[in-house]
């Protein structure tokens, strides 16, 4: 009995790990969220200020190995503003994130029912973040001539009356890295553009003063912000269940160490 | 000439770097970016070298038929695949990056999936390795438990819901001793690695050569 | 959804659960996801690094009439090193590669030199100097924060101590690195327990792909 | 359209326009006083337009924000003649400032802003070369790091057990420092492995370390006299991939089951699985790295980890020549100079605020502040 407390099978802890997290994605447990202000004040945008119809440009500024945290938020905020009959514009700054989110994007644009050109538009990756966000400034034409799959622009209905960032309503940055304050210095200043992002957890506290000041409107953090926002909309996903998982998973470990140091003091006392 | 042309390659790079750090004139102000890019480039002819390793010490197993050689066949194929696949879509869409190019429907179904999982592991790993290593031994063991144990707890809002104040005391450790020991450490770090380079440029680090 | 996403998803499903399965014990589906990983991924990073470094800072500035002959003439160096590189493959010359090593080795100790003096030493021996008193308006207040300046001044010292390498640790040198070592394992559990919520992100990530994108038995 | 109609828009004021100090030259400097209208919501911000005469015509280079100013113009050409003027601009409406020039831009031959550093540098370098002089003359002692006296037990525990031994740099580059401190413990681990004969696998992130890899343990096994067990096919290239490295060297740790793993570089996330799967097979681990975020998780699960500064102090201490050990003794002085300052400037800082608060005078305080602007670092 003590060497089994003491010497735990690897596997048995692997198992647990794997099914504390498992459970809840599957069972749906219900855990109060508490929606931050943040992250109210996004959803109120989308929700209430923006007329039905809107055209939302969406940016995809992180890769694989944000993912988790980020692809919750993207779905959420789709999801939203699909539902609200927002006309998206999908572009982004990280060439190996777009193939990702894109997925995403199809698929949910296919539960809505959304019609490819005619609600949302992919424009795909094109290199130099600050050229390609100072050029949309004037005549995105400049630089994105045609769709991800080479269709021109001018033939794809959406685009018809949208030349630059006059006729974009709202900005929503998805962001890894520093590419957000690119984002407010060189776009929603000189534009004097609308936006607000989703960010990592580690990447939060450096837009938090933007936020603070007004520049942005809202600000999603980390995968308790996806669960947020999702709770918002009324759409528990990935976020919403994730929040369970950690709190089972960080327990789980934790009762680990207990039975570790319970076998470890017994086979000591012996 | 096997020796002192090397030696004197590292002592002049080395200098002249320092020396250009302080010195935005001309052409010393842009030398550093130069450096980087000439490391890029002999990077870029250096992978050839390391292609070689890997497509030699496979097709080795192979030809020696040893333990796991169709592994190694899997291998070379995936590897020639992509490589093709990666100078199709450069010379044909222009751009591997581009969204059509086979190469990222390669990026998303293969190589992608594979990151992540080997990275989700962790998930699994983290927790044996806290089992294992968090038991009460002596002092120094005992702190590195409570102190891990007490921060995961306030993370989450389970840890919230047990005590409200967990939270505030995984803070005050994030802020306070953790960050005074992180400082610590790196500042020893960082001078070590200063001794290392003053020794690098004066040619007393050369394992690789003598 | 075309046959090349299906296709995709059922593989890209197939090697994570591969790749799982190296939790029970090494087999031959996690050997045959390595083997394809390693392949796929050197080849993929090759032709990242020749996309976006070698091409735009050789090829095209070589090709291009615009770019000044002197500049391309000092691009010949990087290029003889690069060659110098491949004259492994010679036994008898071999040696030569020996000096584009000895250059990139030179640059690492050049740059670094002068870069952890300015963005690492300077701006931390910055951040620790302050006066150790605070006064508020609040008294407890400025006690609490006077106490925590003392405590983070004495973790740093202490810290630094425990490195000390050229005296014995012994007398009030030894209590100084004992103490080093107590904040240092502090720090070390701590930021153990902050990185747990994040893996955990991840593996959510991987359940979802698997539950949602590929089986579809939850939304 | 909706137009908004401001009343009397004040432009930027007192603008200075001067050569760019401290830098390599092509670059103006722009200065002015905000603008009292930057109050108005529909103020925006500041346009910088440059013109080769005092009477133009003049084109936009630059633009700011509100609340912003100053512009670097980093478009001049050295020793030509430039006008400025910065033009305020608000929705609907724009005012602009007077022309101020002629100005030239030039380079200089000293970074100015980076005077503390140069400071520092020459100090802690003038120590450690010091101190390398003296350690020709006598005898300096240095502490016991348990990590580096393992290495020569766990080799020869690979050797009994008839188990190779597993060495990675993780993800350092040979352009990393810290690459080439690994190197000289590489060269170490190699010399034990050629004289107990044991095999030595060296499975490597970059191309380049792996060729300084290879030259390292080739140059190590001749030394100990055992040329002839140098085999470069253990000495390979896998992936430049995070985890596709992670992968493949957990493949070898189950299949080879080595008995001795050393982590010694750099390491990211992958460090724990690395570390977790050697545990897995039993073998001895020594790890080695400067990144501190993976320093929790080798301490976990290995048995010796050099904690950052003990890595590099590593080939002083195989190798103890007294100049490499005259290297340690230099580092260790600039650290206690680095701890007198912070004493120091407590004290002072103390006495500072005291004396602000007890008898109003701000002097010493306003002096102590200027001492800790000092240690700005610059551009």
């Amino acid at each position: 009995m003590i060497e089994l407390l003491d010497k735990l099978d690897r596997r048995i802890i692997y198992l647990v790990i794997g099914i504390v997290v498992a459970y809840p994605l599957i069972v749906h447990p219900v855990m109060p969220i508490r929606v931050s202000e943040e992250v109210k004040r996004a959803y109120e945008f989308v929700e209430d200020s923006l007329p039905s119809g809107s055209v939302i440009l969406i940016s995809i500024d992180y890769d694989a190995a944000s993912e988790p945290e980020l692809t919750p938020m993207f779905r959420a905020v789709l999801t939203h503003a699909f539902r609200k009959g927002h006309k998206v514009i999908y572009m982004g700054h990280w060439a190996l994130g777009l193939p990702l989110a894109q997925k995403d994007l199809e698929e949910i644009a296919h539960r809505m029912g959304k019609t490819y050109g005619v609600d949302y538009v992919n424009l795909g990756y094109r290199p130099g973040f600050v050229t390609v966000m100072l050029a949309m400034g004037r005549e995105l034409r400049d630089i994105y001539s045609s769709d991800y799959q080479g269709i021109p622009i001018d033939s794809i209905p959406m685009m018809a009356n949208i030349h630059n960032y006059d006729q974009i309503d709202l900005i929503i940055g998805f962001e890894a890295g520093s590419t957000g304050e690119f984002w407010i210095q060189y776009v929603g200043s000189r534009f004097n553009k609308r936006m607000f992002f989703g960010t990592t957890g580690v990447v939060a506290p450096d837009l938090y003063p933007y936020y603070a000041s007004g520049q942005i409107l809202g600000l999603i953090g980390g995968l308790k912000g996806a669960a947020e926002y999702e709770t918002q909309i009324g759409h528990p996903a990935r976020g919403v269940f994730g929040m369970p998982a950690q709190s089972f998973a960080h327990l789980a470990i934790l009762i680990f160490i207990v039975i570790g140091n319970i076998g470890y003091i017994l086979r000591r006392r012996r | 000439m096997k020796r002192e042309v090397p030696l004197a390659i590292t002592f002049i790079t080395g200098v002249l770097l320092v020396v250009a750090f302080f010195v935005p004139h001309p052409p010393l102000g842009d030398l550093q970016q130069r450096f980087q890019i000439w490391y890029s480039i002999v990077a870029g002819f250096t992978f050839l070298l390391g292609l070689d390793s890997l497509v030699k010490h496979h097709l080795k197993k192979i030809q020696h038929r040893r333990s796991g050689w169709g592994f190694s066949v899997a291998l070379l194929i995936s590897f020639f695949t992509t490589l093709i696949l990666g100078f199709y879509s450069w010379f044909v869409f222009s751009s591997p990056y581009d969204l059509r190019a086979p190469f990222q429907w390669l990026y998303t179904s293969v190589i992608l999936p594979l990151q992540a999982t080997m990275f989700a592991l962790l998930a699994f790993f983290i927790a044996s390795a806290a089992y294992r290593a968090f038991r009460a031994r002596n002092l120094a063991a005992s702190l590195l438990l409570v102190s891990a144990g007490i921060v995961m707890l306030g993370r989450v809002p389970i840890g919230k819901a047990i005590w409200s104040g967990l939270p505030v005391i995984s803070d005050w450790i994030m802020n306070y001793p953790q960050m005074a020991a992180k400082r610590g450490i790196l500042m020893g770090t960082y001078l070590g690695a200063i001794a290392m380079s003053l020794r690098i440029i004066l040619g007393m680090e050369r394992t690789y050569l003598t | 959804m075309n046959f090349f996403d299906l296709f995709g998803t059922w593989l890209a499903a197939g090697l994570t659960v591969a790749i799982l399965s190296f939790l029970y014990r090494d087999n031959p589906l996690y050997k045959f996801a390595e083997h394809i990983y390693v392949g796929a991924s050197a080849a993929f990073w090759v032709v990242i690094f020749w996309y976006s470094d070698v091409k735009p800072m050789l090829i095209d500035r070589a090709l291009d009439p615009q770019y000044p002959l002197g500049e391309k003439l000092i691009l010949l160096i990087p290029t003889i090193f690069g060659i110098m590189m491949l004259l492994r493959w010679f036994p008898k010359v071999a040696w030569i590669s020996r000096w584009p090593i000895a250059f990139t080795v030179g640059m690492a100790a050049g740059l670094a030199l002068t870069a952890t003096v300015q963005g690492y030493i300077v701006p931390q021996i910055k951040a620790t100097l302050f006066p150790v008193v605070v006064i508020t308006k609040d008294p407890l207040i400025s006690l609490w924060r006077s106490l925590m300046n003392i405590f983070v001044i004495f973790g740093v010292f202490t810290t630094i101590l425990y490195f000390y390498f050229s005296k014995e640790h012994t007398g009030l040198l030894k209590v100084g690195s004992r103490i080093g070592i107590i904040f240092i394992m502090v720090g070390f559990g701590a930021s153990f327990g902050y990185t747990i919520m994040a893996r955990i992100s991840l593996l959510i990530g991987r359940i979802y792909f698997l539950l949602h994108s590929w089986l579809g038995v939850i939304d | 359209m909706l137009w908004v109609i401001i009343i009397g828009l004040l432009p930027p004021g007192g603008v200075k326009a001067f050569d760019t100090p401290s830098d390599g030259g092509g670059s103006v400097t722009i200065r002015w006083e905000l603008s009292p209208s930057e109050t108005l919501s529909q103020f925006l911000g500041y346009r910088i337009l440059r013109g080769e005469s005092e009477a133009g015509p003049f084109e936009e280079v630059g633009y700011v924000i509100k609340g912003r100013g100053e512009y670097q113009d980093r478009s001049t050409e050295d020793g030509k003649s430039y006008y400025y003027l910065v033009v305020g601009v608000a929705v609907g409406d724009s005012v602009a400032s007077s022309v101020v020039g002629p100005v030239i831009s030039s380079a200089q031959w000293f970074n100015a802003n980076r005077l503390n550093v140069l400071i520092f540098t020459f100090l802690i370098s003038l120590f450690v070369l010091l101190y390398i002089r003296r350690a020709k003359r006598e005898r300096l002692f240095i502490r016991k790091i348990p990590g580096l006296d393992a290495i020569e037990d766990a080799v020869g525990r690979s050797t009994e057990m008839g188990r190779p031994i597993l060495y990675s740099f993780g993800l350092g580059l040979l352009s990393d420092v810290v690459t080439i401190a690994s190197l000289s413990i590489l060269s170490r681990v190699a010399k034990k492995a050629a004289e107990y004969g044991t095999r030595l696998i060296v499975p490597n992130y970059d191309p380049l370390v792996m060729t300084a890899a290879q030259e390292t343990v080739k140059q190590a096994f001749t030394e100990a006299g055992r040329p002839d067990l140098y085999n470069e096919g253990d000495i390979t290239f896998l992936t430049q991939d995070q985890f596709g490295y992670a992968a493949g060297v957990d493949g070898i740790i189950v299949r080879e089951k080595p008995g001795t793993c050393f982590w010694q570089g750099y390491f990211f996330a992958e460090s724990l699985i690395l570390a977790e799967t050697g545990h897995s097979v039993g073998a001895i681990q020594i790890a080695g790295t400067i990144a501190v975020t993976q320093l929790p998780f080798f301490i976990a699960a290995c048995d010796y980890v050099l904690i950052g500064e003990e890595m590099y102090a590593a080939s002083a201490y195989l190798r103890p020549e007294p100049q490499m050990v005259g290297s340690l003794k230099g580092e260790d002085i600039a650290k206690a100079l680095i701890m007198a300052l912070i004493i120091f400037s407590a004290l002072w800082g103390t006495v500072g605020v005291l004396l602000n608060q007890w008898m109003g005078s701000s002097t010493l305080l306003d002096a102590f502040h200027s001492f800790v602007n000092w240690f700005t670092v610059g551009e």
